[in-house]
C-alpha cells in the first residue's frame, strides 16, 4: 500500500496493534475496578481512623494522611480512569504530569511567598 | 517664571468641566453603531453578516473577525496611550482630570492586553496553524467560535463601561484592597472582572482547542520534530494558557464574590489578605507574558527563514528553549512583588530564576543572527520588524535582568522604568513580531499583499516612535517618577523628557494611521497574489492558494521533512501538492455553522451585565441563555456538512489546481 | 490515503475507534488539566487563609467529619459505579450500562443534598462566607467541587436522555467516557478535600 | 529598485537614532536623576549592583547589536553579494553551547553579588541602635511617628545623619508604596501588616519620597519630604516639636483617616493605640486599621471601622479634591522640590 520512501504515518493514522495493548480488557469480570473501589474505602477508613485516635503528632500526621491521599488519588487514575488509553501518544499523561508539577509548586511556593519572612532584623 | 507657565498651563487646559474621554467615547461609538447598521440595512447584509460571519465555524474567518476585533481594541488602546501622554506632556497639564486619567491607564492596559495582544494571537493562530500543520480545521471547530463570542461579548462588556457606569480605574492589575467595594463602590471594576472572566473562559477554550489541534492533527509525517517554529510555540502557548488562565479565573472569580455576594477573600477585617490576589494574579500574569511573546518568537522564527532563504539554524535548541521557558515562565510570578516585604529567601530564588529565563531567551536571540549569517536578506516589511525586534527586545530583556536583580528593582519598582521595560518586551516582542507576522500572512488570509512602500513608511513611524517614546522613559525612572502619576509638578526635571516621550507617541499614532491606510490602500490597490506563494515561503500554508478554500486541502499533503514545503519544492514535488487529479478528491465532512456560540456569548454578555449593576433577574436571564445554548450543543448532533467531491473538483479547477 | 488497517480498529472501543471521537477525549482531558489548575488555586487559598479567622469560627470546631466521612463514601461508590457503568458500555450491555449511570447520578444528587445541607446548617449557626477569609476560602474550595458535580449530574441527565434517543453510537459512547472521566476527577478532588480540609481541620 | 533606495534611507535612520539617544542619555548626569546620586548606604548598595548589571547588559546589547549590523550588511540580498550563501548550515553545536554558556556566566556575575546584597540589605548594621520611625500610609497622606520620642508628622519626615532608620510600614487604605529614592528603595505599605525596612542617609539634605504603587484618585498627592539634619539639630527640632506642637487626638487620626488630602501637620504626641507596636502583634480592634467590610452597614460611623466619608463612585463626581476636614491644622500642600544641595 505505501510507497518505499513514503514517510512514517501520523501516529493517529499508524496501525493500532501497539495501540490496542492500552486498552482495557472489558471481557472478564471487573475484579480491578471491585479491588481498586475497596482499596480506596480502606485509605480513606485507614486516614480517617489516625485522625480520630490522634495516632501520631499533627505534622506527622498530614504527613501521613497525605500520603493516603495520594495514594488513592493514583488508585483512581490508574483503576479508573483509563489514564493510558489513547490512540497515539497519550498526551494526557503529559498534560497531567505537568499540571501537578504546577498545581503543587502553586500551592507549595504561595503558601511560602505569603509567610512574610520579611527578615529585616 | 514657572508660575506664570503653570498659570498659563492652567488656562490652556483648565480642570475640564466635560469629559472629553468619555464623550468623545459616547459619540464615536454611537456614531459607529448609527453607520454599521445603517450601512447594513441598506445593503441588505444582515443575513450574510449572520450567515457568512456569526455563525461560522471556519477557523480563516474566526481569525479574520479576531484581526478585526484586536486592531479596533488596538486603536481603542492607543487613544487611551495619547491621552495619558497627552496629560503628561508637560507639567501640570489637566487636559484629562485625574478620575479620566486613572480610568484610561486602566483601560489601556487590560485592552492591549486582553483584548489587543491576545485576538491578535488568536487571528494568526487561526488563519495560519492549520495550514501550517496540515489540518482541514482545528480539533473543535464549534468550540472555536465559542471562544471567538466569549472574547468578543467580553471585550463588549468591558468597553461599554466607559458609557455606561463607569470604566474601572484601579489598573489593569486590579489589586486590593483599592478593588473592594469599600473604596470602589462604582460598577467600573465589577465590569473589568466580569469582562475578564467571561472573556477568559474563551481564552482557556482556546487553548485547549489549539494544543489539542496540533497534538492530534498534524498531517501525515508531520512529527513533532518536524513541525515548523511558529506551530511549536502556539503548542507552548496553548499548554501555558492551560496552565496559566485558571490561577486568574481564581481571582477574579474570588473578587466578584467578594464585591458581588459579600465573601471576605481580600477583605482585612475578616482575616483576608489582598497580596493572596496579586499572588495568584501574577501565577497567571507572568505566564501570561510569554503567551504573548512566545507566538511572537515563532512568527519571527519562520519569518527570518523566510526572507533569509536559509533553514532556522539550531532548530532543536529553538524548540528546546521555547519548552524551557514555557516551563521557567512558572516559577518567576513573584518578581512582580519582589518589594512585597516576602523576604530574602523568596526574593533571591525568584530573582534567580527569573534570570535563568533570560538564558534560553539569549539562545533564541543568536540563533535568529545566526539564521541569516550566511543567507541572503531580503528587507521587506515584515523583515523589518523582525531586525527592529532583535535590538528592541535585547534592551528589554537586559532591562528586566535589571529589575530581576532584588535589590536594583527595590529601586526601579514601579517607575518609569519599569514601564519602559514591559513596552520594550511587549511592543518590541509582541507587537512587532504580529506585525511582522501580518505583513507575512497577509497575502495568505486576504489574497493580497500589502504595499511594501506604505509598509516601511508605517513601520519607521512605529520604531521610531517606539523608541522616543520609550527611550526617554528609562531615564524618567532614573529620576524618580514613578508610574499611574496622571500629573506632576515642576521642579522635578522631568517635563523635558516627557515631552520628548509624548511626541514619540503622537509618531507611534501616525504610524498606526499609516498602517491604517495601508490596508485600505491595498484593498483596492494592492498586488493580488495568484502564487499562493509570495515569497518563496517553506512551510505548508504557502503551497495552498491565497486565500485557501474553505476545506484548506484538498488533498492532505504528506510530510517528509522540515520545512515541508521547501522541500517539496527543493525536490521538484511541488506540483504533487499543488496539483489533485480528480479522482484523487473525495466527498469531506465540513462543520455546519451554528448560531449557538453567538448565543452563548450572547447569554454570557446579559449575565455580566446585570451583575455589574445588580439587576439580578437580568442576570438569570443571562445564566438562562448560556444554559439553554450549552443544551442546544448537547443536543445537536447534525453538526456536520458534507462537501460532494464534485463541489471540491470545481472550486480546485477554478483554482488552477485539477489536472485535467 | 485512507486510514490504514480498520481491521485494527476493532476490538477498540466504540470511542476511541471514531478518530473525531478520540480528538474530543484527548481535549477533555485537557479541560481536566485545567481543573487541577483551577483546584490547586483554590486549594492554595484555603491553605494560606486557614489560620485568617478574623473572629469567626476555627476549622476545629468547624467541621463534622460525620457528613464529610458520608459524602466521601458516597463519592467514592458512585466512581465505582461509573466504572462499571464504562465496562457495561464496553462490553454493549446497554441496560447495564444505563443502570449503573443511574445508580452514579443518585449517589451524586444523594451528595450534593448532604451538601447543601451541611452548607445550610453552617448558615443557620451564622457561619456564612462574610464572617472571614478562612470561611470563605472553604465555601469557595467545597462549593466549587459541589458545583461542579451538580452540573456532571446535569450532564448525566441529558446523557441518559440522548442514549434512550439515539441508543449506543460513537457519540453517546464518547460522551459517557468523557463524563465517566469527569466525575472520577471530582472524586480525586474530593480525596483531598476531604483530607485537607476536613481531616486536616481537625489536625490544627 | 525602490529597496534599495530604502536601504540608504534606513541607514540614516539607524544613525539618527543612535545618536538622539546617545544625546538624550548623556543628559544623564544632573541632579535630577536621583537614582543616580545616592545619600545613603543602602541606596549606594543598590546603585552599585544597578552600575554593574548595566555594564554587563550593556557589553551583551553592544555584542548582539554589532553583530546584527554585520550580518545584515553581509549578508542582505543584493546581486553580486560575495558573501557566500550556505542555506546547508543550519546548527552548529560549538557555537550554540558558547552561547548557552557565556549569559549564564554574565548572569552569574549579576547573581552572585545580587544574592550577597539581598540578604545583606535584610540587616539593619548592628553598629548602633536604630531610630525606629513607624509609618503609616493613608488616603492620601504620609503619617510619621516616632516611637522613641512621640512625636509625630504628616507628610514630612526628619532623620538624623549616619544613623540607621527603622521603618515599620503599615497602612491604613489601600497599598502604598513607601520610596525615598535618594536613600534606598521602596517596599509596600499594606494594612493589616507591619513590615520593616532599614535606610539610612549619610549626608545632610532635603530629599523627597513618595508613593510608587497607585492608591486610588489623589494618589498624585502622596509626596513626602524628608529633611535629613545632624544629630544634635535631630535633638533640637525633638525637643522643638515636644516644646511647641500640639498633641494628636483620636479625633485628629480619624480626620487623617479619612480620604482627602492635607499639608504638613506636626504633633508633640500621639495616642499609642494609632501605630500597634511590633512586639504586641497585629490587633484590628480599636479601629487603627481601615477594617474594610463588603457591608455598608459594617461601615457606618460607629462602628468600630470608620468609613464615615468614603471616596465617591468612580463615575459619579467631577470634583477630584476631597476638602481636609475641619479643624484639622491644614497647611497648603507644597510640592516638594527636589534637592542634593546640603542644608545650611
Amino acid at each position: 500500500m505505501s510507497h518505499p520512501t513514503e514517510p512514517a504515518l501520523h501516529p493517529d493514522q499508524e496501525p493500532v496493534r501497539y495501540l490496542h495493548a492500552h486498552f482495557e480488557d472489558d471481557r472478564r469480570f471487573p475484579w480491578g475496578k471491585l479491588w481498586g473501589y475497596v482499596g480506596s474505602l480502606a485509605l480513606t477508613f485507614a486516614a480517617f481512623g489516625a485522625v480520630a485516635q490522634h495516632l501520631w503528632p499533627p505534622t506527622a500526621l498530614m504527613t501521613l494522611i497525605l500520603g493516603l491521599a495520594v495514594a488513592q488519588a493514583g488508585l483512581q487514575l490508574g483503576v479508573f480512569m483509563h489514564l493510558r488509553e489513547s490512540r497515539g501518544p497519550s498526551w494526557q499523561i503529559a498534560g497531567l504530569a505537568l499540571a501537578l508539577f504546577i498545581a503543587v509548586g502553586l500551592v507549595g511556593m504561595s503558601i511560602w511567598v505569603m509567610l512574610f519572612k520579611s527578615g529585616v532584623s | 517664571m514657572q508660575a506664570a507657565l503653570s498659570y498659563l498651563l492652567h488656562t490652556l487646559f483648565p480642570p475640564t468641566v466635560l469629559r472629553p474621554t468619555e464623550l468623545g467615547a459616547d459619540v464615536l461609538i454611537l456614531a459607529t453603531g448609527v453607520i454599521i447598521v445603517t450601512v447594513l440595512t441598506r445593503q441588505k447584509k444582515w443575513g450574510w453578516l449572520w450567515r457568512e460571519w456569526l455563525t461560522t465555524v471556519d477557523h480563516k474567518k474566526i481569525g479574520v473577525m479576531y484581526l478585526i476585533a484586536a486592531i479596533a481594541m488596538l486603536f481603542r488602546g492607543g487613544v487611551d496611550a495619547l491621552m495619558m501622554r497627552t496629560n503628561l506632556a508637560l507639567p501640570s497639564v489637566h487636559f484629562i482630570n485625574a478620575e479620566e486619567y486613572n480610568e484610561v491607564f486602566t483601560t489601556h492596559g487590560t485592552i492591549m492586553i486582553f483584548f489587543m495582544a491576545m485576538p491578535l494571537i488568536f487571528a494568526l493562530f487561526n488563519a495560519i496553524i492549520p495550514l501550517m500543520i496540515g489540518a482541514r480545521d482545528v480539533a473543535f471547530p464549534r468550540l472555536n467560535a465559542v471562544s471567538f463570542w466569549l472574547f468578543a461579548f467580553g471585550a463588549l462588556l468591558f468597553n461599554i463601561s466607559f458609557v455606561v457606569g463607569g470604566s474601572p480605574n484601579a489598573g489593569w492589575t486590579a489589586y486590593p484592597p483599592l478593588t473592594e467595594l469599600a473604596f470602589n463602590p462604582g460598577p467600573g471594576e465589577d465590569y473589568y472582572f466580569m469582562s475578564l472572566f467571561i472573556s477568559g473562559i474563551g481564552t482557556t477554550i482556546t487553548g485547549i482547542n489549539f494544543l489539542v489541534t496540533i497534538l492530534r492533527m498534524r498531517a501525515p509525517g508531520m512529527t513533532l520534530w518536524r513541525m515548523p517554529l511558529f506551530a511549536w510555540t502556539a503548542l507552548c502557548t496553548s499548554a501555558l494558557i492551560l496552565f496559566a488562565f485558571p490561577p486568574l479565573t481564581v481571582a477574579l472569580g474570588t473578587s466578584l464574590l467578594d464585591r458581588l455576594f459579600g465573601a471576605s477573600f481580600y477583605t482585612l477585617g475578616h482575616g483576608g489578605m489582598p497580596m493572596m490576589y496579586v499572588n495568584l494574579f501574577w501565577l497567571f500574569g507572568h505566564p501570561e507574558v510569554y503567551i504573548v511573546v512566545l507566538p511572537a518568537f515563532g512568527i519571527f522564527s519562520e519569518v527570518v527563514a523566510t526572507y533569509a532563504r536559509k533553514p532556522l539554524f539550531g532548530y532543536s535548541a529553538m524548540v528546546l528553549s521555547v519548552i524551557a521557558i514555557m516551563v521557567l515562565s512558572y516559577g518567576t510570578w513573584v518578581h512582580h512583588f519582589f518589594t512585597m516585604g516576602a523576604g530574602p529567601g523568596v526574593n533571591v530564588f525568584f530573582g534567580l530564576s527569573t534570570m535563568l529565563i533570560a538564558i534560553p531567551t539569549g539562545v533564541k536571540i543568536f540563533n535568529w543572527i545566526f539564521t541569516m549569517w550566511g543567507g541572503r536578506i531580503r528587507l521587506t516589511v515584515a523583515m523589518l520588524y523582525q531586525l527592529a525586534f532583535i535590538p528592541t527586545f535585547v534592551v528589554g530583556g537586559a532591562t528586566g535582568v535589571l529589575l530581576a536583580t532584588v535589590p536594583v528593582d527595590y529601586q526601579l519598582h514601579n517607575t518609569y522604568f519599569l514601564v519602559a521595560h514591559f513596552h520594550n518586551t511587549l511592543i518590541g516582542g509582541t507587537v512587532f513580531g504580529l506585525l511582522s507576522g501580518l505583513y507575512y500572512w497577509w497575502p495568505k488570509m486576504f489574497g493580497y499583499k500589502l504595499d511594501e512602500r506604505q509598509g516601511q513608511w508605517a513601520f519607521w513611524l512605529f520604531f521610531l516612535g517606539f523608541w522616543i517614546t520609550f527611550g526617554p522613559q528609562y531615564l524618567l525612572g532614573l529620576q524618580g517618577m514613578t508610574r499611574r502619576l496622571w500629573t506632576y509638578p515642576f521642579g522635578f526635571g522631568w517635563h523635558e523628557l516627557n515631552f520628548i516621550s509624548t511626541v514619540g507617541a503622537y509618531i507611534m499614532g501616525a504610524g498606526f494611521l499609516v498602517l491604517v491606510y495601508n490596508v485600505l490602500w491595498s484593498m483596492q490597490h494592492g498586488e493580488r497574489d495568484l502564487t499562493g506563494d509570495p515569497w518563496d515561503g517553506r512551510t505548508l500554508e504557502w503551497s495552498l492558494p491565497s486565500p485557501a478554500p474553505e476545506y484548506n486541502f484538498a488533498r492532505i499533503p504528506v510530510v517528509t521533512a522540515r520545512d515541508a514545503w521547501w522541500a517539496m519544492k527543493a525536490e521538484g514535488r511541488a506540483n504533487q501538492v499543488k496539483r489533485v487529479r480528480p479522482e484523487e478528491v473525495a466527498a469531506l465532512e465540513l462543520p455546519r455553522n451554528t448560531g449557538m456560540p453567538f448565543f452563548l456569548g450572547l447569554g454570557f454578555f446579559i449575565m455580566g451585565f446585570g451583575l455589574v449593576f445588580r439587576w439580578w433577574w437580568i442576570g438569570i436571564a443571562g445564566i438562562v441563555v448560556v444554559l439553554a445554548s450549552m443544551l442546544w450543543f448537547g443536543f445537536d448532533y447534525d453538526d456536520k456538512k458534507h462537501v460532494h467531491p464534485d463541489v471540491i473538483r470545481r472550486t480546485e479547477a477554478a483554482l488552477g489546481r485539477l489536472e485535467a | 490515503m485512507s486510514l490504514p488497517l480498520e481491521r485494527e480498529l476493532e476490538g477498540m472501543p466504540l470511542e476511541f475507534a471514531n478518530h473525531e471521537e478520540s480528538i474530543k477525549i484527548t481535549g477533555f482531558w485537557m479541560f481536566l488539566v485545567t481543573d487541577v489548575l483551577i483546584f490547586a488555586s483554590l486549594f492554595a487559598l484555603y491553605a494560606v487563609y486557614q489560620g485568617g479567622m478574623g473572629g469567626g469560627p476555627d476549622p476545629a470546631e468547624f467541621f463534622h467529619l460525620g457528613p464529610a466521612l458520608f459524602e466521601t463514601l458516597l463519592l467514592l461508590t458512585s466512581s465505582f459505579t461509573v466504572g462499571l457503568s464504562i465496562w457495561a458500555m464496553r462490553r454493549g450491555q446497554t441496560r447495564a450500562m444505563t443502570a449503573w449511570l443511574l445508580v452514579t447520578l443518585l449517589l451524586g444528587a444523594a451528595f450534593v443534598v448532604t451538601e447543601v445541607s451541611e452548607f445550610v446548617a453552617d448558615v443557620a449557626q451564622g457561619y456564612t462566607w462574610h464572617q472571614s477569609a478562612f470561611l470563605s476560602s472553604f465555601f469557595a474550595l467545597v462549593g466549587t467541587h459541589g458545583a461542579h458535580v451538580t452540573f456532571g449530574i446535569l450532564m448525566a441527565l441529558a446523557l441518559l436522555v440522548q442514549l434512550s434517543q439515539r441508543g449506543l453510537n460513537a457519540i453517546t459512547a464518547r460522551k459517557l467516557f468523557t463524563f465517566s472521566l469527569y466525575w472520577h476527577f471530582l472524586d480525586v478532588v474530593w480525596i483531598f478535600i476531604f483530607t485537607v480540609v476536613y481531616l486536616g481541620g481537625k489536625l490544627t | 529598485m525602490a529597496q534599495k533606495g530604502f536601504r540608504a534611507r534606513g541607514w540614516w535612520k539607524w544613525g539618527a537614532l543612535a545618536t538622539g539617544l546617545l544625546a538624550v542619555s548623556l543628559t544623564g548626569c544632573g541632579p535630577q536623576y536621583v537614582l543616580l546620586h545616592p545619600a545613603g548606604p543602602v541606596a549606594r548598595d543598590e546603585l552599585n549592583l544597578m552600575v554593574l548589571a548595566s555594564i554587563a547588559m550593556a557589553v551583551v546589547i553592544a555584542f548582539v547589536l554589532a553583530l546584527l549590523g554585520y550580518v545584515l550588511w553581509r549578508f542582505r540580498d543584493r546581486p553580486g553579494n560575495p558573501a557566500p550563501y550556505r542555506p546547508e548550515w543550519t546548527h552548529s553545536r560549538w557555537l550554540e553551547t558558547l552561547w548557552f554558556v557565556i549569559p549564564a556566566l554574565i548572569l552569574t556575575v549579576i547573581a552572585v553579588p545580587m544574592v550577597g546584597q539581598t540578604y545583606a540589605l535584610a540587616k539593619v548594621p548592628p553598629k548602633s541602635d536604630p531610630l525606629v520611625v513607624d509609618v503609616t500610609s493613608l488616603d492620601w497622606k504620609w503619617l510619621f511617628q516616632y516611637p522613641q520620642s512621640g512625636v509625630a508628622t504628616v507628610n514630612y519626615l526628619v532623620i538624623p545623619t549616619g544613623r540607621p532608620i527603622l521603618f515599620e510600614l503599615t497602612a491604613n487604605s489601600p497599598m502604598n508604596t513607601f520610596w525615598i529614592p535618594a536613600l534606598g528603595g521602596m517596599e509596600y505599605t499594606m494594612s493589616g501588616r507591619v513590615l520593616p525596612l532599614w535606610l539610612e542617609a549619610s549626608q545632610p539634605g532635603t530629599y523627597w519620597g513618595r508613593s510608587g504603587q497607585f492608591s486610588g484618585v489623589e494618589f498624585e498627592q502622596m509626596f513626602f519630604q524628608v529633611k535629613a539634619v545632624s544629630p544634635a539639630q535631630f535633638q533640637a527640632w525633638v525637643n522643638q516639636v515636644k516644646g511647641q506642637a500640639p498633641a494628636m487626638t483620636l479625633a485628629d487620626f480619624r480626620r487623617l483617616e479619612s480620604p482627602g488630602t492635607v499639608g504638613t501637620i506636626t504633633y508633640s504626641a500621639y495616642p499609642a493605640s494609632t501605630f500597634p507596636a511590633v512586639t504586641h502583634g497585629f490587633t484590628l480592634d480599636g479601629g487603627m486599621y481601615m477594617v474594610m467590610s463588603n457591608r455598608p452597614e459594617e461601615n457606618q460611623p460607629g462602628a468600630p471601622m470608620s468609613m464615615s466619608s468614603q471616596p465617591k463612585a468612580s463615575s459619579a463626581a467631577h470634583a477630584r479634591s476631597v476638602a481636609p476636614s475641619a479643624g484639622m491644622s491644614v497647611q497648603p500642600m507644597k510640592m516638594p522640590m527636589p534637592s542634593s544641595t546640603p542644608m545650611q
